[in-house]
């Protein structure tokens, strides 16, 4: 059975016989390195060309459909077209963080990739503070954007970055929590150990209405994290032309978008992890042989399976609903998100101190 | 001209929404000053697209004039050139054929429903759902598709003559039409589904731009924007043109002035709209399509104004004639140009995002206001 | 207890309406018959354009070469823009008399709106509206057109 | 009220000024000096309570100007026209309305960038349409723009 678990342990073993053990730990990180950048640039093309293709049928609409077989290297010609592209920078711009805005973004998404599993023992680093690690720093984008915002010099932009700012800090809150559920419900922060406790089941299943009043508001929480429509209040088009990214062009705003698709991925498979097992196929409690024959699907393609199916939420969101006003975006998350989540965090603690779930 | 954008001496911000804006549907330029979120004050620049109409038709003789009309309200040119033809044809003392009355009526109507069809889709992007724009243009191109059959283009027609139409009814025009009504009655509901009901929609447009009945008559708001603020001003009702006197159909009238309120009274319009095409679609009497007139015409020396209902309000043609070849002086009242005038009153106090609803709602055309 | 009862009202209504919308575009989303837009250039073979489309607008010339237009400069009088400049000349009848003829169509696609006044201003239907529509070219010069072909005249009985 | 009502109303109310009738509706003529106070109360006054400026412009009759306003009641559903002639052709002035109706702030702006009237009192008159360095008044007959003009 094909199983990444074993090819990363093969190349471990092979580093280390054929290496010093220093050496061998820096042929790990340039490996480990090459495969995340490599990932990141296939789930752009990828997740903006599903995209184009979910908005295209939700809009009755046919998509990219020239480009290569059906339309799929419609992305790839549209990077090289911002690779091309002048990448200006505005008169009056503070011009270092003008430039380093995007990498800000870029890398506190490239760090989130650390610690999700992809497969069993596929993982880049199990630390285990896994889901502090990850609260902490997808925290930091938010940083890049009010400095794209700021050193672009120009008043959309720094609206942008401000309702960003607002937005972000507050929605945090939210996902904070509802991750937190499942974090008392496994009693552990690490996520292969969060995983490990889905054997029988996942815990939007186990964890009864809670965990899924949980799902629903982490679902909203990330969507609103990642500037996504409804919450897309960043980068209204319709408002702020652009938002935070209005004065940046070619590569560097390849940047941000790929950020942009890259983060959704991230919150998504973090969403399948902890809600939905991760690379967990679907078990049911005692039925063993049906685990079983579950077990035979690879932990790589459920992991991706329920990303992409999260993903795809999130992108249905954006082209059915109208975008909020910033006042009323703040009043969901603090008058109604907060205190569900709070109520919702105490009767799963009530739950989990009981063991009423399964 | 313009101030020296930066920062007003109370600290505000001011910023230039437009001439190149997504949401201000053309190059309509509004200096706004904001506290904050918080909108202070509107100033719209007008004027990127002033083509001085007036003046050209100054030079055009009564039948030429009617096209340069099409290009003011381009989403309502029918109407535009109805409005026009009907000032002429006072003027003329021309007795239009009952069956280019009806055949008028049915274009304003089809022309109506296909303006608050775009107006819905690009009301619903500016307040962030994309996906309704497309589903309205679905429509949208059937009755473009009609308009093409029947008059030859799809959008600044030119099907309105003095006294009567350009063309007779294109054979299928009854048939596609029907076709039409039958499908536009299943998605006007889906419509619903997308938009009206949806609590991000109610939340961005209940209360939002709120004008009072006795400021949108003050304004001189017409159409749907006074409508939806209780003031009775349906031309379509009060001064009667063509066919509409014996027609049955509902004013629309909303008391709450705002947003919600003004999206409300277009959809019901839609509503009305077909009501009117269905009672016409099988009663197109037979005969003329034009009255015979001159192939120079002359107005007598006079003044003559008539009134029409645009899908966005009272649009006015006032023609001074000194009897020669050419007009002396024509005046368009255009509906949009005084239903702008009213966005610093409504926008006043809200945010940023309220300014974008609002203008959604005003449904602005910008050649229309430039003229 | 009043409060908390709309409290969970509201929630409920705010999303059941928010799934309503998601089912209508869900189902757009799963329905591929219902897409309506068409892939421009390559259905242009089974692309069928209006008759009265109006287009561009032409001067139809018979096998021989003929046309019907007097050059009596109706449509040049009924144009709004100026689009259309009529040149004549003066031509020997075979009974030796003079008369006025065509000698050139000019037609500026670039001023015309298509309102079709000048084929209704026509008086010996000699000109009409074509429906072709792609009329863009690199050279603004090109958009003006000569409508009488080479060596055309006029038909005969055309007055 | 009807036209005839209208007219003998009006007659009764402004015995010196000239009433055009045989037109679509009932022209007022109004001296330039009573303007505002008629104004206001053809506006206020219960009888006409004409609520509704649908139209203000200008017409250049080469010798002097006239600005016409036609006036609706919303409530009673009849319409006047008040037309104002200004003699001074080289400096027309005319008090605004702008406090009355509302709408007459754009309308009196556009009149005055395209005729070069002025309105007193008005609270922003600039050009409207064109920009604040353009030079004449478009709409006047004697307008003459070599560049952007084409002649027919």
């Amino acid at each position: 059975m094909f199983s990444l678990e074993k090819i990363s342990i093969g190349v471990q073993t092979a580093l280390n016989n054929s290496l010093p053990a220093f050496w061998a730990l820096m042929a790990q990180f340039a490996i480990v390195g090459v495969l995340v950048i490599s990932l990141f640039a296939v789930l752009g093309l990828v997740l903006v060309f599903m995209e184009r293709k979910v908005s295209a049928y939700m809009q009755i609409r046919l998509g990219p459909n020239r480009v290569g077989y059906k339309g799929t290297a419609q992305t790839l010609a549209d990077t090289l077209k911002l690779l091309v592209k002048e990448g200006l920078i505005p008169d009056g711009a503070d011009k270092f963080l003008f430039r380093l805005a995007p990498y800000v973004v870029m890398i506190s998404a490239m760090l989130l990739m650390a610690p999700i599993p992809f497969s069993r023992n596929f993982q880049i680093w199990d630390i285990n503070i896994g889901v502090l690690y990850i609260s902490a720093i997808s925290s930091m984008a938010v940083i890049g954007i009010l400095m794209a915002g700021w050193s672009s010099n120009n008043k959309y932009s720094l609206l942008g970055a401000m309702r960003s700012g607002a937005q972000i800090v507050s929605y945090e809150l939210s996902a904070g929590l509802s991750v937190l559920s499942i974090v008392i419900l496994s009693g552990s922060l690490q996520l292969s150990e969060i995983i490990q406790s889905q054997e029988n089941g996942w815990w939007l299943f186990k964890g009864h209405i809670p965990a899924v009043i949980a799902f629903v508001i982490f679902i909203i929480a990330v969507t609103a994290e990642t500037n996504r429509a409804p919450f897309d209040l960043a980068e209204a088009e319709s408002e702020l032309t652009a938002g935070f990214h209005t004065e940046y062009s070619g590569m560097r705003f390849a940047l941000f978008f790929l950020a942009e698709y890259a983060n959704i991925f991230i919150v998504c498979a973090i969403g399948a992890t902890l809600f939905l097992g991760g690379w967990m196929p679907f078990h049911v409690g005692s039925w063993s042989a049906f685990n079983q024959i579950m077990d035979y699907i690879p932990g790589s393609i459920w992991f991706f399976g329920k990303t992409f199916l999260l993903i795809f939420v999130i992108m249905w969101f954006r082209w059915t609903f109208p975008r909020l006003r910033i006042d009323q975006l703040l009043n969901l998350e603090w008058k109604y998100l907060l205190p569900i989540g709070l109520i919702n965090l105490l009767l799963i603690t009530v739950m989990a101190i009981l063991g009423w779930h399964f | 001209m313009l101030e020296e954008i930066g920062t007003s001496a109370e600290g505000d911000l001011i910023i230039n929404v437009g001439p190149q804006h997504p949401s201000t549907h053309g190059v309509l330029h509004l200096v706004i000053t904001l506290q904050g979120e918080t909108i202070k004050k509107v100033e719209p620049h007008l004027g990127y697209i002033h083509r001085s109409i007036e003046k050209m038709c100054e030079s055009l003789s009564y039948r030429q004039f009617i096209y340069v009309t099409s290009r003011m309200d381009y989403l309502s040119s029918h109407i535009n050139n109805l409005g026009c033809a009907l000032a002429v044809e006072k003027g003329l003392q021309v007795e239009v054929p009952r069956r280019a009355m009806v055949i008028r009526v049915l274009m304003s109507e089809l022309t109506r429903l296909a303006s608050h069809q775009l107006w819905w889709g690009a009301m619903a992007m500016d307040i962030g759902a994309l996906t309704p724009f497309f589903h309205a243009f679905r429509e949208r191109e059937m009755i473009n598709d009609i308009m093409e059959e029947t008059c030859g283009a799809r959008l600044t027609m030119n099907y309105m003559v003095p006294g009567g139409v350009m063309f007779d009814l294109h054979p299928d025009f009854q048939k596609k039409v029907k076709e039409f009504i039958a499908h536009f009655k299943g998605k006007i509901d889906e419509y619903d589904e997308l938009l009206t009901g949806n609590v991000i929609f109610r939340e961005r447009t209940v209360g939002v731009g709120k004008i009072s009945r006795e400021d949108a008559i003050s304004y001189g708001c017409s159409g749907p924007v006074a409508r939806a603020a209780g003031v009775s001003c349906d031309i379509r009702k009060h001064a009667p043109y063509d066919m509409y006197s014996e027609l049955k159909f509902d004013e629309i009238l909303h008391t709450d002035g705002d947003c919600y309120a003004r999206y409300l009274v277009r959809m019901q319009e839609m509503r009305q709209s077909l009501n009117i095409i269905e009672q016409l679609i099988d009663n197109i009497p037979e005969g003329d399509f034009q009255a015979k007139t001159k192939a120079v015409l002359k107005l007598p020396k006079g003044e003559y104004y008539s009134m029409v209902e645009t899908a966005r309000g009272e649009f006015g043609v006032y023609i001074i004639s000194e009897g020669a070849m050419t007009p002396y002086r024509i005046k368009f009242r255009s509906p949009g140009f005084s239903n702008l005038s009213a966005l610093d009153h409504m926008a006043k106090g809200s945010k940023i995002g309220d300014l974008v609803a609002i203008m959604g709602t005003l449904d602005l055309v910008i050649p229309d206001i430039d003229r | 207890m009043g409060f908390l009862k709309n409290y969970i009202k509201t929630v409920y209504e705010a999303v059941s309406s928010l799934l309503k919308g998601m089912k209508r575009t869900g189902y757009y989303f799963t329905h591929h018959k219902e897409i309506i837009t068409q892939s421009y250039p390559d259905n242009k073979d089974t692309m069928i354009l209006p008759e009265r489309f109006r287009g561009e607008v032409v001067m139809p010339h018979t096998d021989s070469n003929e046309h019907r237009c007097t050059g009596c400069t109706a449509c040049e009088l009924a144009c709004p823009n100026g689009t259309i400049k009529i040149i004549t000349k003066f031509e020997m009848t075979p009974e030796g008399k003079k008369k006025k003829a065509l000698d050139t169509f000019v037609y500026h696609l670039e001023l015309c709106t298509m309102c079709n006044l000048c084929i209704e201003a026509c008086p010996t239907n000699a000109i009409k509206m074509a429906q072709n529509f792609e009329h863009s070219v690199y050279d603004r010069s090109q958009l003006t057109k000569t409508l009488n072909k080479e060596g055309s005249k006029l038909m005969e009985g055309v007055e | 009220m009807d036209q005839e009502s209208i007219k003998n109303r009006l007659q009764e109310k402004y015995p010196s000024y000239q009433i055009d009738e045989g037109g679509q509706w009932i022209v007022l003529n109004v001296p330039v000096s009573d303007w505002k106070q008629v104004a206001a109360e053809l506006r206020n006054e219960a009888e006409f309570e004409l609520d509704f400026l649908f139209c203000l412009t200008a017409v250049d009759w080469k010798t002097h100007f006239s600005v016409v306003f036609h006036l609706r009641s919303i409530l009673h559903n009849h319409e006047l026209v008040v037309k104002v002639k200004i003699d001074d052709r080289q400096n027309p002035v005319l008090e605004t309305v702008s406090d009355i109706w509302r709408t007459a702030e754009f309308h009196e702006r556009e009149a005055y960038d395209l005729f070069g009237i002025r309105f007193n009192y008005h609270p922003d008159l600039r050009r409207l349409f064109l920009t604040e360095d353009w030079k004449g008044w478009p709409l006047r007959k004697d307008y003459e723009d070599p560049v952007n003009m084409i002649k027919l």
